[in-house]
């Protein structure tokens, strides 16, 4: 048997939480480093996992199945195709700056007891999380990534719940209340979406006989395993509600802004960049590998949904006033780009929606991250109690600025590449909402730039005449990010040559084609020797 | 006369006991009432036994016996503790076990 | 009442002693439920239950409507009186409601379980009727414990394992251990005296021409009844009989007679 | 040679990430580093000049395939570069005065703490900028499209501790993203139609695709034109744009970036030949922003907002040019350099003369200024004499070209569109006079700043007169030079084709009545403001001229239309948000929560309330099983 490489893959950052949550209160820096630690082992091994696929081969790779519950027909069934092996590198490479950016977030207030142990819960939490999102993204078992799908909603609500940002406009107890809420919001949510999956995984089951991703897809894709319609179109959408809140998806939005607003900034990058994506992922692997003819049937009313998250996310970002609730509504613009690529049922907005899963983690893990830097040293979330900062902290502003432009998707860094291939592909089969869409991009300009403007420039304040400039260690977090972003715009040959062929994949599971050109291309006479 | 009435009865009694425990709040009439219920069951199983013409009836009305027996025994010992604390004998005054 | 006919038949009598004892079981069980004192509920439900034991003769279970009458009616309902006792014989319950719409849903639910069980019973189709003549052609009780020590034996075993177990049970739950030694009879008076609360021995119930009973309060010298002349028990039970304002009422009776008398033997004067 | 187009980009590229990343390090010799970077790229751009010219006609064009950008399933993007003929008149012109900028920038910036990263965002720009015209396919262009906008953005909002700047910033931005938009669904639909968006497949091809299409094509191109070279609709932003250093003005703002939507227009040639009413449209909007900037430009008292008119209603010039189709495209660029060079020429000269004057816009407060600055007058004079079209200088050659070519289009049109040109002409004339009079003429009107310090006008140092005497030296004779021999016109043709008009009115003709309205436009412009001194604060004016100080009302209207309306729509929507979208699910929440609190009330602990129900429900099993029997 070769080696359980998957495995080792989601299970180091599990027995990194167990290890971090054991260290004695008194070493807390040792915690934090060994939380680091294992996130970087994690990274690596997610590179690991990223060599020893191999593009070109067969559709899901590093496969395990071991039995399971074998009454029901339960495996534990792991495998990757290119889509997972992008979201986990993309899951491995943000946790350490998760970590590295939330290394003081979670030191216990001096007034606490000493016997309370706050920055090992936090960490561990954290690995905790990148465990099961690990795991949701390799599972080719519907029941198995269930259960993850549903079981990183318990370290979520304790990191948002517990790990509050410390800078709130209220009184402690003010705050407190509200991130309670916000966390009890995020787990309701969360719950309800995942309460009806489970029906539609018992009824999948009770329609096909097993839960493996793989057979059923087969099955479906060869006509073997026949369901009726409104079965079918039942299940799928059983399926997509828990993803759509997860991802969300308008009008199943509310939670992010609150959670994304009370908790720390890094968590806020947890949710967005990391968990959430988990949302968009089953989209594509599970909506349209089982259910094809309903994804079908469904296509017109979600692209409606998601065009309206874009705009009205970004509308609604405009008219915010809390910087990090504007980019929790960013992020909800940005979601229904990769739905509306997912469901425009083309091979460049499929892949175009993978590349904008890992992007959008990025290019917000960037923004946020320095948001948070942000937010700490002056101790407001509210636009208006900052202006001038780059005056006094040029490097902050600077990186803050590469921030909201890969949020806008400025051509030349890597959310352009995904957000243009998106709109070709929507447009390719539906110009109307393709067109419609493009106002995302004049929204996206605003909101961006409006938070700038406000921020970063005009007279100096007060208030924030003293801040300093970003530390080594914040500079460590943001500048890898940085480069990412600007590499993979210009070069996302890497990241393509992985995700091409599993949309291939995707596409005839669906038995979709891409719509050919309008006309005949003649080659230029001679001219155009490449 | 049908022995199908001995049934009836059966059920009349029944009925009778269950009301009983509905209504009284004293628990030793409860318990009174419980055993009229297990009694009436009784009656109805010997009835069914010389019906179908097998003593099967009769034993299992004769375990409802010990079990009854045991079931009183525990429940009186119940109540009485109950009144050494309390003072009473109501079920009602036991209802604690709410919000 | 043969046993051939309880086995194969039932007869004219076995139907007119269904109707007549029938009758008052019903009456018995519902005075069980009726009864302001637990006293009587338990006095009703014995009755009931010495009129089933006859049923099951009737039917011919004679072994069971011996044990009916002398398990159930006999140790069981003893037991139940004899808590009943222990609790308290005279005191009423009340039968008042408390709960909101308790007593309406009891009877509503009562009223509904019942007609569904007797249009259960009388939709079935029970019109068969083999009798016992055959099963109890080896003799009754060989027939029984033949059932009981062989198909039957398992739950037999349980059964006396429940039984060890409730009686275990029961001892545990009513039993207190004592955790101090019990105080002597010198101890007790030294205590007396030392608290000095009441130093002689209570005084007796009160001795009257016509009322000469332990829950008759004796009178103080003011004429009011005094709670120490009658035993703690009966207190708390609130039990005490006051004859004190008869007394008193008689006393001012004789007084007006006398003063009526004196006052005429005045006018005449 | 080919390998040598990457590092025409490279150089500048480099350049802005070792200014950039460099930090404090590089303050000292950053502005030399910046101006080396660029100075490189201009002599890459000259050997590659000498090299085509080397070749025939007909080989020219060289292509250089780098990688494959993005590969998807039938999606293709190359960053992969062409350059010919008319790509070369762009690098040689961004990278010429981009150089001659950089080094006017040495000294006019020189009191400014920041002015490394000036340089850094300068080369930036010009990596940018000559992405964008060495592009061979829309994609890349498109990168190259959005960058010089962000290099727009950045150095608008240089100073961006002055509110004022950084919303033009923004404005510019948002308003450029509005022209993006139409350029990301050109290229959507080149891509739907012809499968590709690369230049040599689309143009080869066009004639299989329908006129319909290819109009929604243009229509778009057109659009993103409209964002970049500030045409009317999209216009706005340039004025505001001058809130800029004003080096950034004349690179970015006159000479380069604003006419890459002329640079669109032409490269796309082989689409708007195939969409006549497209062509018409373009047209229609170059007439409109002519006019529209020539009389915005004769109202403001700004120096730099005058000029920004200006550039506005010239540029209206070359995009009309370009809707003309292959009677226009090779005057439209013609103009365009020329236009880069006096343009550039004049910024720098008002840059100049605000460098003097303790940074005084307002060109009420000048007066007389041709006695304290001399070189910078005599080179803003001959750029003067250029713009508004004195014989034999640069202007006139390729502004009376573009006149006869509107003239030839026919018919009532070419009337109309003649007509108009030759009337910004005369108005051209006109408020370039007003601004020559009322900056170096006149009486000296100067007045001390906010801060008391009366200004005190000098000459500038030479690292800034020696790029405007360049310049100038452009201005007067490039126009010849192409002129010459048709020299221009055989450079260009290959690429951009060209037919010769049939104009209803001789050349001779034309040249006399742009000869006239000129003396016109000058005589009006000498009654109005050289005979008579001219007041310092602005007299109220007439309808139009109130008017035209505000833009013709076109601030006004976006922003009681988009701002007003879009922050109603954002609040309303952030209401709904909350409570709406929101209220829903917390309404849902408190009723299931009301619902259990009632339910809560059936757990009063009551042993005999729960045998209730435990009876009640046996009854019901008992009432469901019979039912079933009987059913």
């Amino acid at each position: 048997m070769s080696f359980p490489l998957l495995t080792v893959t989601a299970a180091v950052p599990a027995v990194g939480a167990v290890l971090t949550a054991a260290v004695p209160a008194a070493r807390r820096t040792a915690a934090k480093w060994l939380a680091l630690l294992f996130s970087l082992a994690t990274l690596a091994l997610a590179v690991l996992v990223a060599v020893r696929f191999e593009p070109g081969g067969a559709r899901y790779q590093l496969t395990e199945s071991h039995a399971w519950i074998a009454d029901f027909g339960v495996r534990y069934e792991l495998g990757v195709d290119g889509i997972g092996v992008a979201l986990i590198a993309l899951t491995a490479l943000l946790i350490p700056f998760v970590i590295g950016a939330g290394w003081n977030d979670a030191d216990p207030l001096e007034t606490s007891s000493s016997r309370w142990r706050p920055t090992q819960g936090f960490f561990a939490l954290i690995l905790m999380v990148e465990a099961m999102v690990i795991i949701s993204f390799e599972a080719t078992d519907v029941f198995l990534f269930y259960i993850f799908f549903e079981a990183m909603l318990i370290p979520m609500y304790f990191l948002i719940g517990g790990f509050g940002d410390r800078a709130h406009a209220g009184s402690d107890e003010n705050a407190a209340a509200q991130r309670s809420y916000a966390a009890v919001k995020f787990l309701l949510y969360n719950l309800v979406g995942g309460l009806i999956m489970l029906a539609a995984v018992i009824g999948l089951y009770v329609v096909a006989g097993n839960f493996s991703l793989q057979e059923i897809t087969a099955a479906r894709a060869a006509g073997t395993l026949d369901m009726a319609t409104n079965t079918e179109r039942l299940l799928f959408l059983g399926f997509f509600f828990a993803f759509a809140v997860k991802a969300p998806l308008w009008p199943l939005h509310t939670w992010l802004p609150n959670a994304m607003g009370e908790a720390t900034a890094p968590v806020a990058v947890l949710i967005t960049a990391v968990v959430d994506k988990v949302g968009t992922f089953a989209m594509l692997r599970f909506c349209l590998g089982l259910f094809p003819e309903a994804s079908k049937w469904a296509t017109p009313a979600i692209l409606v949904l998601a065009l309206i998250s874009i705009v009205y996310g970004a509308l609604v970002a405009v008219g915010q006033r809390d910087i990090k609730r504007l980019v929790a509504y960013a992020s909800i613009s940005h979601f229904g780009f990769i739905i509306m690529g997912i469901f425009a049922m083309t091979s460049q907005g499929q892949s175009g929606a993978t590349l904008y899963m890992v992007n959008h983690g990025i290019s917000t893990a960037a923004l946020m991250l320095v948001a948070g830097f942000l937010i700490s040293r002056r101790g407001s979330r509210l636009i208006a109690d900052y202006g001038g900062v780059q005056k006094v902290a040029p490097v902050l502003a600077g990186t803050f600025l590469i921030g909201g432009l890969a949020t806008l998707s400025l051509p030349g860094l890597a959310p352009f590449v995904s957000e243009f291939l998106v709109l070709v592909g929507t447009f390719a089969r539906y110009p109307v909402i393709g067109i419609i869409a493009t106002i995302g991009i004049v929204l996206a300009a605003l909101y961006t730039l409006v938070l700038y403007q406000r921020t970063m420039t005009g007279p100096v304040k007060a208030e924030v005449s003293g801040m300093h400039d970003l530390r080594l260690r914040e500079v460590l977090v943001v500048a890898p990010l940085i480069v990412l972003l600007i590499g993979l715009g210009v070069y996302p040959k890497p990241l393509t040559q992985i995700v091409n062929p599993a949309v291939e994949h995707t596409m005839s599971d669906v038995h979709e084609k891409d719509p050919k050109p309008q006309v005949a291309v003649e080659a230029k006479n001679g001219e155009a020797a490449k | 006369m049908n022995p199908v009435n001995y049934l009836y009865l059966a059920a009349l009694l029944f009925t009778i006991g269950a009301a009983g425990v509905l209504i009284r709040k004293n628990a030793i009439v409860l318990f009174m009432c419980v055993e009229l219920m297990l009694n009436a069951c009784n009656l109805a199983f010997v009835a069914f036994s010389r019906m179908h013409g097998n003593l099967d009836g009769q034993i299992i009305a004769f375990f409802t016996m010990v079990v009854a027996a045991a079931e009183v025994v525990v429940g009186l010992a119940i109540i009485v503790s109950m009144f050494r604390t309390r003072h009473s004998a109501s079920v009602d005054d036991a209802s604690l076990m709410k919000l | 009442m043969s046993a051939l006919a309880a086995a194969t038949a039932t007869s004219t009598g076995e139907a007119v002693q269904f109707w007549v004892l029938g009758t008052v079981a019903v009456i018995g069980a519902l005075s069980t439920i009726l009864m302001k004192k637990a006293v009587h509920s338990a006095l009703s439900l014995a009755g009931t239950m010495i009129i089933l034991a006859v049923f099951y003769l009737a039917n011919g279970a004679y072994f069971l409507g011996v044990v009916q009458v002398i398990v159930y009616t006999g140790a069981i309902m003893m037991l139940f009186l004899f808590v009943v006792m222990l609790v308290g014989v005279t005191a009423a319950d009340s039968l008042k409601e408390t709960l909101k719409g308790q007593r309406w849903l009891a009877v509503l639910c009562g009223l509904g379980f019942g007609v569904l069980l007797i249009a259960g019973i009388g939709n079935a189709k029970l019109n068969h009727f083999n009798g016992l003549g055959r099963v109890n052609s080896a003799g009754h009780v060989e027939g029984l414990a033949t059932l009981i020590f062989t198909k039957y034996v398992f739950a037999f075993e349980i059964t006396g394992a429940l039984l060890i177990t409730a009686a275990v049970g029961a001892m545990v739950l009513t039993h207190r251990e004592r955790t101090e030694r019990a105080a002597t009879q010198r101890e007790l008076a030294e205590r007396r005296v030392r608290e000095g609360v009441q130093l002689p021995p209570l005084p007796a119930p009160g001795v009257y021409a016509r009322h000469n009973a332990v829950d008759v309060a004796g009178l103080l010298p003011d004429g009011t009844p005094s709670e120490l002349t009658v035993s703690k028990t009966l207190r708390a039970r609130g039990q005490i009989r006051d004859v004190s304002s008869q007394a008193l009422n008689d006393l001012k009776a004789l007084e007006q007679a006398s003063a009526e008398r004196l006052g005429r033997e005045e006018a005449s004067k | 040679m080919e390998n040598l187009i990457g590092l025409l980009i490279a150089a500048p590229l480099l350049g802005a990430a070792v200014l950039l990343l460099g930090g404090r390090r590089l303050d000292k010799a950053g502005h030399w580093l910046g101006t080396l970077f660029a100075a490189a790229s201009f002599g890459i751009g000259v050997a590659l000049f000498t090299d085509m010219l080397g070749r025939g006609a007909e080989d020219r064009t060289l292509h250089e395939k780098l990688y494959t950008w993005i590969p998807v399933e039938g999606f293709q993007a190359d960053v992969a570069f062409q350059l010919d003929q008319l790509s070369m008149t762009f690098v040689l012109l961004i990278s010429g005065v981009g150089t001659l900028i950089h080094i006017y920038s040495i000294g006019y910036m020189e009191h400014d703490e920041r002015r490394r990263r000036f340089f850094g965002y300068l080369n930036l720009f010009l990596a940018a900028m000559l992405l964008l015209v060495l592009a061979d396919n829309y994609l890349l262009l498109y990168v190259g499209w959005e960058g010089v906008g962000l290099a727009s953005y950045l150095l608008i909002g240089f100073w961006q501790h002055k509110p004022s700047a950084a919303t033009a910033a923004k404005k510019a931005f948002l308003v450029n993203r509005v022209g993006d938009m139409g350029l990301s669904i050109a290229i959507m639909l080149l891509f739907t139609t012809f499968g590709t968006f690369a230049f040599g497949p689309v143009f080869a091809s066009v004639g299989n695709a329908t006129e319909g299409k290819l109009t929604a094509i243009a229509l778009m191109l057109l659009l993103a034109a409209c964002g970049k070279s500030a045409q009317v609709p999209l216009q706005s932003w340039l004025g505001d744009a001058m809130e800029g250093p004003t080096p950034v003005s004349a690179l970015i703002h006159a000479a380069t970036m604003v006419t890459a939507g002329v640079y669109l227009i032409v490269r796309s040639a082989a689409v708007f030949n195939g969409a006549p009413d497209a062509q018409l449209v373009v047209t229609v909007v170059g007439a409109v922003t002519l006019i529209f900037g020539a009389i915005v430009g004769c109202a403001k008292d700004d120096i730099k907002k005058a000029l920004a008119g200006s550039t506005m209603s010239q540029i209206g010039y070359m995009i009309l040019a370009a809707g003309l189709g292959p009677v226009g495209y090779v005057f439209a660029i013609m103009h365009l350099v020329t236009h880069g060079f006096f343009k550039a020429g004049l910024f720098l000269g008002a840059g100049s003369v605000m460098h003097g004057m303790n940074d005084e816009v307002d060109m009420r407060k000048y007066g007389a200024l041709r006695k304290f600055m001399p070189v910078t007058f005599v080179t803003f004079g001959l750029g003067y004499l250029a713009i508004i079209g004195f014989p034999g200088l640069s202007g006139f050659f390729s502004k009376d070209m573009i006149i006869e070519a509107a003239f030839a289009k026919g018919g009532t049109q070419g009337w109309i569109l003649g007509g108009v040109a030759l009337l910004g002409a005369g108005i051209t004339a006109f408020y370039m006079t007003r601004v020559m009079l009322l900056t170096f003429f006149g009486e000296k009107r100067w007045q001390p700043d906010a801060q008391g310090h009366e200004p005190h006008p000098h000459e500038s140092p030479s690292s800034m007169t020696i790029p405007m005497i360049i310049l100038a030296f452009g201005s007067v004779f490039a126009g010849a030079f192409f002129e010459i021999g048709e020299r221009f016109l055989k450079w260009l043709e290959p690429v951009t084709g060209y037919e010769h008009g049939n104009s209803p009115v001789s050349a001779m003709a034309v040249t006399a009545s742009t000869m006239v309205v000129l003396v016109v436009g000058v005589a009006l412009a000498w009654s109005m403001y050289g005979r008579r001194p001219v007041p310092v604060v602005a007299p109220r004016g007439s309808l139009l001229t109130r008017a035209a100080r505000r833009d013709l009302y076109q601030d006004d209207f976006n922003h009681v239309v988009l701002v007003r309306g879009g922050e109603h729509l954002t609040r309303s929507l952030v209401y709904l948000d909350h409570s709406l979208v929101d209220g829903v699910v917390n309404g849902t929440a408190a009723a299931v929560g009301g619902a259990s609190g009632r339910l809560r009330k059936l757990q009063n602990g009551y042993a005999r309330s729960y045998a209730v129900s435990m009876f009640g429900g046996t009854a019901i099993l008992v009432a469901a099983t019979l039912l079933m029997r009987a059913v």
